[in-house]
């Protein structure tokens, strides 16, 4: 049973606390560059929040924006790889396949999201920081683009559980880890290809856009606008 | 073979000389293929008459051209279809980028082709020693017969002085 | 083997001969100063190949490349170095084929620098590799990982491209080659005789040979051409098959092979004139030739402002704000600075220098090309930064500067190349002996029509070029 | 599909072998023993553990995954290899009433307090000179030994025994068992200190509605939400408990969308989703709200009375407040009159409604007042105690709970001053837990230097930080993960909450739940001091306080004891509406007095330092105590996405005047010290402010967080709220000017602040 994964990130709720940041780093084994690196740029988050300041003061709005991939349909980074470690999945992700990238980036460029993060050198923790990393996680050495797979190791269990226990994957039954945080409940995933699913419907929302949707991207993350 | 021949500095005697060979080739019973030309600058450049040279060489090219396409297409095809990795929602075969890899590899093939009919059809690259006069690179126009009639040989050499040889040669090689 | 000779060799001091000596001197001579040069270059080089090893054992994260500009010098010297190429082949080509008879002492340079800088471009690919150690995956060949390369990537084109382009530049480079190593071969004793003889195939210059030379250099002319074309346009397709602002462009393709040939003149220029000097080929590298060759940089030079402007004029009046933003960064924003360098030396400078007759010799038309070379290394950066850093999301705009390992790396190649040069000069008669014999007048009536366009523009007074006063 | 499958798989081992490879360095070597396990976990497959998040005071309930691996461990004084169970990601607790499952960006980073590099693995004692890092490794008996050596003496002292127990404030039977703990010494104190304390404002609660404690606001039925300074979404109260309740007021309801305006001088991250953001000058916020109520008992919106007894505490309220005309409150507050009408008359129109106040408004020397004055507005509101509006969590009686101002709980500065003077009485002893106040509070308090006069310090913590720095004795705690926990939320919740969890990991080093050491240092003390602390350890302790809550309808249904203590523990806590007896009200004093109008005093002339200065807690390290954990560090700062260091926010177009430009290295110089720090212009803070983050600038914390960026108290001037005795702490006037250019800015986004259709002019 083929499914297509999409999410939904209500901007109208999302508070910029940040949390879905801090979870993926926890869920994914996301390496901590530290302060040199990241001030050239190389600061790795999957997900982040972009802040757009409108106006000027007194009269100045804030505008926040998570963006983690956007798993397009037709992605622009998945052709351009040589070595197909980035290429579309049978859930319709983007995958990236760490093992088979030789670190040409080309992907990263031609992602209009900006949502390709580059491991410039070897990741490192101070012991006995090792002991966070998630076991369901590959680390990724040098050289390697990553980005966010939607916590594909939680679709994986979940399949595998849905399956030992001879039943169908249920709505909500789990979701990728910034989803699982979000404190304000900005973010909803599910299955797009199931029209029952809370993410489904919520896609289908006349508050619903897609970011830089004039690029032909087809992102699979629809973005519900603020009303005000 | 053995072979007499004369070394020529100027390109008219040289074509005199050659000129005058052929028009004895019945008297002394010399064939076309018996008559030895060799410069260090295309014959043609030195108004040789020579006898039409024919050679199939571009449609080989054109025909390894197709092998070429044919065999980047088929590489194409037939590694997108092993491997089935949907990318972009571009077809697995998709036109225009298999056509491009399709369009070089016909090219090469047409190189390659013409590379490889060149040193079919001159016999090179060629170790063993055949019959040569270094002269020839400092500019000289060899001209001479190969295995002819030993009757014939001082009326060749008589003939290459005559139309202006700097120098008449004898070689045999067993 | 046996030979008798038969009369004494005339002494007669022959113009093929001069030629022969002439243009084996390099070859056969070794001068305290090339050692000297060979031996600095070689320096940058080792230096250049030291940045890469580290750069491959730490990480690439020692360059100066950051999210989101992730291609950087590395890509821009390979774009660079690419369009030098073009220099050779496709001019050499052309000119074979319209048999522009001055072309004939300017081949093998231009054709050598072909080889070159595709052998220098394409190593960049892999220097820019986050794992350099597996650019074999790139190549199409089954293996026990039971995967192949995915042809949809533009760099597989590129790849397909590159090989057959530099395959068949060789071909055209070493093909015509032959009768010249023959007469080093012949001119040479000892190790030489046996090296060069072997590289020299067997060559005798029967005309059975010669026809066969000919022939293909004629269908490899033909040949090459759309190849010369065909590379740089896949490589302006590695931007613009990205959606990626002011990238995402039909106009790339021959923007990239202008520009590509323009280099590429301006680069045979620099090394002819090199040639002629320290060579002391002033005889056969002759004004005329820089005279000719500064107006095909002319004419390149007024293309790539027409591509310019018709890159700049649409995306300026589509007003797309993606575009926009790289449009101003690059014309009036932090990039302001180098776009009006590459203005300068690319138009402004070069344009006078080689529309006035006065200014085009051999003196004006080096400082024209040094210019371009300057100018299209410039126009490769604007090309391939700004987009990057001014992408999509401002939020996520960042700043390139690259690091000293990318600095050294590109010095190193831009000391490669006349290394490359020098030994080939060392080793390869520099001027297609052959042909410029077949330049001499002889006696005998020859294909001397005015087939060449070039040359009806010669103006009469000139001396007729190929020919030695 | 099979040979994806294998690449699935082979991808997970190659995963494992990474680890392998990357930390060569990080593996114990082969002469390492192996423990026998004790857990039994099969490899690859988790186990979910409650927990409780003790990173801010919200208390929200964790769920911890467990996964099988292998850690190096202490066990006994030997070091080796253990295969045990190991926290891997930190989540929240789906059924705990506070955070329903969700948990905040600071919670999660929680991780790596446990697996910290720079935690105290084992007892030290110093052996240099105070703050110079020199100790020596003891063993627990050792340390044990030595403290009850030190207490003892004190323990037999019949006036005054000298000892303060300096805490972060707690909420649970670790409150209890201090107290308890304490009442063996004749005259100790208890010390609770945290940068950002709520004081005034349970202070003002307590007055206006009888509750001493902060209100939980009930905002998922909100319409008209109106804050005044409160960082609510961020760093405030219980944020993630009112994260969900704002998700819930903007996109929760069919129809309904509340909506949401914020006023403060400098954007917080809550104020950056306003629907409007209005900027009142310092201080003024209190005369704001009741601007506000001016308009709606004016316009007969409302009724004074309808305030009932919060309304008499403001004086001039029952005359409809004449001095807070809509005019006369612009004119202080910088609000335009005719926005203070609009939205007094949106608050009256959308109801129900709620103001909030938090935060700088409450630490100015007028705290209180303003306090009051927005207490008085809500009540006037009729949003005291109803749905939408602010209600008060209730309390279990017997856990115990700030529901009370407890008396005779000294500050720092009073703390300091103490032992400074030996008045009165000298302090002989020390205990640190949690607190470092060393580092969180003004030089003008003279805390640091007090420590240095302390005959002996003890600490209890899991780093070294500024205060645990000059102890004499370090007894490291568990990290919380570690640890049995307990804790009784103040707000976030309508329910009464008792969070209760078992350890969610083994130890990974030789440290000691602090509990334990002070029910075995009672022991060893004999006498009172042991039947004071009468358990075997502190699960016994948490397991017979538990225990009478069977009887009450609540979460956990159970029949015998055992059972319930069982599912209590895998619940992570028990909830219920009632435990029979909730906290009383307290009764407002009799003697209090209406307030009248309070100007704020500022410390510093507005001659010599111009600015407001505005230290704000910092969305990743709130006050600093997440500072060392590398997660945080490099998580951006949502508002200006700095990371790895401290900044100074200034006003877009004053940095513009002052040719301040974004990185440059600005100094701030206040009457009590100066700072250092780059400079991020931003157009959402006012013209007259500069403000900074709380958290860097640690002079002693770990790797990550030691000398790293300026710490914005270390210039704050003394000044205290009136009323309270509270840290006024954004009541401090700087100065500002610019140093150099390279003040080495870390930012996420190196793109414009702005960028439209000004930049793309063609």
């Amino acid at each position: 049973m083929a499914h297509r994964w999409g999410m939904v990130i209500d901007l109208d709720r999302c508070t910029g606390c940040e949390a879905c940041v801090v979870a993926c780093h926890a869920e994914n084994n996301i390496a901590t560059v530290g302060e040199k690196q990241a001030a050239m740029g190389r600061a790795i988050h999957w997900i982040r929040v972009e802040r757009h300041w409108e106006g000027e003061f007194p009269n100045v709005r804030v505008r926040f924006q998570p963006i983690p991939c956007q798993q397009c349909d037709d992605a622009p980074c998945e052709p351009v790889c040589p070595t197909y470690a980035s290429y579309q999945n049978a859930q319709g992700l983007n995958a990236q396949i760490y093992n088979r990238c030789i670190g040409t980036r080309y992907c990263a460029n031609a992602c209009p999201y900006t949502g390709r993060y580059f491991n410039w050198f070897n990741p490192s923790w101070d012991k006995p920081l090792q002991l966070q990393l998630n076991p369901d996680v590959s680390i990724r050495e040098s050289g390697v683009m990553e980005k966010c797979t939607f916590c594909f190791q939680r679709i994986l269990a979940a399949e595998a559980n849905a399956q030992a226990e001879k039943r169908q994957l249920r709505d909500g039954e789990f979701s990728p880890a910034c989803v699982q945080s979000c404190p304000s409940e900005a973010m909803v995933f599910g299955d797009l290809d199931d029209p029952q699913s809370e993410v489904s419907r919520l896609s289908r929302s006349d508050r619903g856009v897609k970011l830089l949707g004039e690029v032909g991207t087809f992102p699979k993350v629809t973005y519900l606008t603020r009303e005000s | 073979m053995n072979a007499i021949y004369g070394l020529f500095t100027d390109a008219g005697a040289a074509r005199r000389a050659l000129h005058e060979l052929r028009g004895a080739s019945a008297r002394m019973r010399i064939g076309d293929d018996q008559i030895l030309v060799m410069s260090s600058e295309p014959p043609e450049d030195l108004g040789l008459d020579l006898p039409h040279q024919r050679t199939r060489m571009p449609w080989l090219a054109a025909l390894g051209g197709i092998l070429g396409g044919t065999a980047g297409y088929s590489l194409v095809s037939f590694t997108q279809r092993t491997y089935p990795l949907p990318t972009g929602n571009m077809p697995i075969v998709a036109l225009w980028p298999t056509g491009v890899v399709t369009y070089e590899f016909t090219m090469l093939g047409a190189i390659l082709t013409t590379a490889l009919t060149f040193f079919l059809t001159t016999r090179l690259p060629r170790s063993r020693r055949r019959f040569y006069d270094p002269e020839v690179s400092d500019g000289k126009i060899l001209i001479g017969v190969a295995d002819s009639d030993s009757n014939f040989w001082r009326d060749l050499e008589r003939t290459l002085y005559e139309q202006g040889a700097e120098q008449v040669k004898q070689y045999s090689h067993a | 083997m046996a030979q008798h000779v038969i009369t004494p060799t005339s002494a007669r001091p022959f113009d093929r001969d001069t030629i022969n000596q002439d243009l084996l001197q390099p070859v056969l001579h070794t001068s305290r100063r090339f050692y000297g040069l060979t031996s600095i270059l070689a320096a940058f080089v080792l230096a250049g190949l030291a940045a890469f090893l580290f750069q491959a054992y730490a990480g690439l994260g020692v360059s100066g490349l950051r999210r989101p500009v992730f291609w950087g010098f590395y890509i821009t010297n390979f774009v660079f170095w690419i369009g030098i190429s073009h220099a050779g082949t496709l001019i050499s080509a052309i000119l074979r084929l319209v048999n522009a008879r001055w072309r004939r002492p300017v081949t093998r340079c231009a054709e050598a620098i072909t080889v070159f800088a595709l052998l220098i471009g394409a190593s960049f690919p892999v220097i820019h590799l986050g794992r350099p150690w597996l650019f074999f995956w790139l190549i199409p060949y089954p293996s026990e990982r039971g995967i192949w390369p995915n042809f949809r990537s533009p760099l597989l084109w590129d790849f397909c491209a590159i090989l057959t382009y530099i395959t068949g530049s060789l071909i055209f480079l070493l093909l015509p080659m032959i009768p010249d190593l023959a007469t080093v071969r012949d001119r040479t004793a000892g190790w030489r005789k046996r090296v060069y003889g072997a590289v020299a195939l067997g060559w005798r210059g029967t005309p059975r040979e010669w026809h066969r030379l000919e022939m293909a250099m004629r269908i490899m002319a033909v040949v090459i051409i759309p190849v010369a074309v065909s590379v740089h346009t896949i490589v302006s397709w590695d931007f613009a098959m990205a959606p990626v602002p002011m990238w995402h462009s039909t106009v790339f393709g021959p923007y990239f092979v202008a520009g590509a040939i323009f280099s590429g003149i301006a680069a045979l220029i620099i090394a002819m004139a090199f040639l002629r000097k320290f060579l002391h080929l002033e005889q056969y590298l002759k004004p005329i030739h820089f005279d000719n060759l500064g107006k095909l940089l002319l004419v390149m030079s007024l293309l790539w402002i027409y591509f310019i402007v018709a890159e700049r004029l649409t995306v300026w009046y589509g007003n797309s704000t993606p575009e926009m933003a790289v449009l101003l960064a690059t014309e009036r924003g932090k990039f302001l600075p180098l776009f009006w360098a590459m203005v300068c030396c690319n138009f402004l400078i070069p344009f006078p220098i080689l529309a006035i007759k006065r200014f085009r010799t051999v003196t004006g038309t080096v400082i024209a090309s040094t210019t371009v070379v300057i100018g299209m290394w410039l126009e490769r950066f604007l090309i391939v930064v700004p987009s990057l850093e001014f992408k999509y999301l401002p939020f996520d705009w960042g700043h390139y500067r690259p690091s000293w390992v990318e600095i050294t790396i590109t010095l190193a190649t831009f000391a490669a190349m006349p290394l490359l040069y020098l030994l080939f000069v060392k080793f390869v008669p520099i001027i297609s002996m052959w042909e410029l014999k077949g330049g001499e007048p002889v006696a005998a009536p020859r294909v001397e029509a005015a087939s060449s366009w070039t040359q009806s523009r010669v103006p009469t007074e000139e001396p007729l070029p190929g020919s030695v006063d | 599909m099979k040979r994806r499958t294998f690449l699935i798989f082979s991808a997970a081992s190659a995963a494992g072998a990474l680890v392998d490879v990357t930390h060569k360095k990080g593996l114990p070597g082969k002469e390492m023993i192996r423990f026998i396990p004790e857990t039994k976990l099969v490899p690859g497959v988790a186990v979910h553990r409650p927990g409780i998040c003790t990173q801010c005071p919200a208390g929200c309930g964790l769920d911890v995954r467990v996964m099988e691996g292998h850690a190096e461990v202490v066990r006994n004084g030997q070091a080796g290899l253990l295969r045990m169970g190991l926290a891997k990601k930190l989540e929240g607790n789906p059924e705990h009433p506070v955070n329903l499952g969700k948990l905040c960006a600071r919670g999660q980073a929680g991780l790596q307090v446990t697996y910290n590099p720079d935690r105290i693995g084992h007892p030290l004692k110093r052996v240099g000179p105070r703050g110079s890092g020199e100790y020596i490794e003891i063993s627990w008996e050792a340390a044990i030994g030595e403290l009850t050596d030190r207490l003892r003496p004190l323990a037999s002292q019949v006036d005054s025994s000298g000892l303060v127990f300096l805490t972060q404030p707690l909420r649970g039977q670790r409150q209890v068992l201090i107290e308890r703990f304490l009442s063996v010494f004749a005259g100790s104190a208890h010390v609770p200190f945290e940068f950002f304390d709520d004081a005034v404002l349970r202070e003002a609660n307590g007055l206006s509605f009888g509750h001493y404690q902060l209100p939980t606001y009930d905002l998922a039925n909100s319409r008209y939400v109106v804050s005044l300074g409160a960082d609510f979404l961020g760093t405030w109260n219980s944020p993630v408990a009112q994260s969900l309740a704002y998700g819930t007021m903007r996109q929760g309801r069919s129809g309904v969308r509340g909506r949401f305006v914020q006023v403060e001088t400098r954007m917080t991250q809550t104020g950056a989703n306003a629907d409007e953001w209005l900027s009142a000058n310092p201080g003024s916020e209190g005369n704001l709200a009741l601007g506000l109520a001016h308009v709606l008992i004016n316009e007969h919106l409302r009724s004074a009375e309808s305030a009932a007894s919060a309304g008499d505490l403001i004086e001039g309220w029952k005359d409809g407040l004449p001095q807070y005309s809509s005019e006369a409150v612009a004119w202080k507050t910088g609000v335009p009159p005719a926005t203070i009408r609009r939205l007094a008359r949106d608050l009256s129109a959308h109801q129900p409604a709620v103001v909030i106040v938090g935060g700088s408004p409450l630490a100015q020397t007028n705290g209180l007042f303003t306090a009051l004055a927005v207490n008085a507005l809500n009540a006037l509101l009729g949003s005291a105690n109803q749905p939408g509006g602010l209600q008060f969590s209730p309390y279990a009686a017997g856990f115990a709970a700030p529901a009370e101002p407890r008396k005779g709980v000294l500050s720092p500065n009073e703390l300091a001053q103490q032992i400074l003077t030996g008045r009165p009485s000298p302090v002989q002893a020390l205990l640190v837990y949690g607190a470092n106040p060393a580092f969180a509070t003004p030089p003008g308090w003279q805390v640091k230097e007090s420590l240095e006069k302390v005959p002996f310090i003890a600490s209890f913590s899991n780093f070294v930080d500024e205060t645990t720095e000059m102890a004499d004795l370090l007894l490291p705690d568990h990290s919380y993960l570690e640890s049995w926990l307990d804790h009784v939320p103040e707000s976030g919740t309508n329910e009464v909450v008792i969070g209760v969890a078992p350890p969610a990991m083994e130890p990974l080093h030789n440290t000691r739940a602090t509990p334990d050491v002070l029910i075995e240092t009672a022991h060893r003390l004999g006498g009172r001091a042991a039947q004071a602390l009468p358990w075997k350890n502190y699960e016994e302790m948490l397991r017979s306080t538990v225990l009478p809550l069977r009887h009450f309808p609540g979460s956990v249904a159970a029949g015998s004891d055992d059972d319930f203590w069982k599912k209590v523990q895998q619940q992570g806590g028990w909830w219920g509406t009632t435990t029979g007896q909730t906290s009383k009200s307290a009764s407002r004093p009799a003697s209090f007095s209406p307030v009248k109008e309070q100007q704020p005093e500022f410390d510093g002339s507005a001659k010599d330092f111009p600015f407001h200065f505005l230290p704000f807690a910092s969305q990743q390290f709130y006050d600093g105590r997440n500072a060392n954990l590398p997660w945080l560090q490099e998580m951006p700062d949502v508002l200006t996405t700095a990371m790895w260091g401290s900044w100074v926010e200034i006003n877009l177009q004053t940095a513009q005047e002052l040719q301040i430009e974004q990185g440059d290295l600005v100094e701030v110089a206040s009457a009590h010290g100066v700072l250092q720090a780059p400079a991020v212009p931003s157009p959402g803070i006012a013209p007259d402010v500069i403000a900074m983050p709380v958290g860097q600038g640690h002079a002693q914390y770990g790797r990550y967080a030691t000398g790293r960026g300026a710490n914005p108290i270390s210039i704050l001037g003394p000044q205290r709220e009136t009323n309270t005795g509270a840290l006024a702490w954004a009541s401090t006037r700087v100065r500002i000017r610019r140093v150099g250019k390279n003040g080495e800015l870390c930012l996420f986004s190196t793109g414009p602040i702005t960028w439209g259709e000004k930049q793309l002019k063609r």
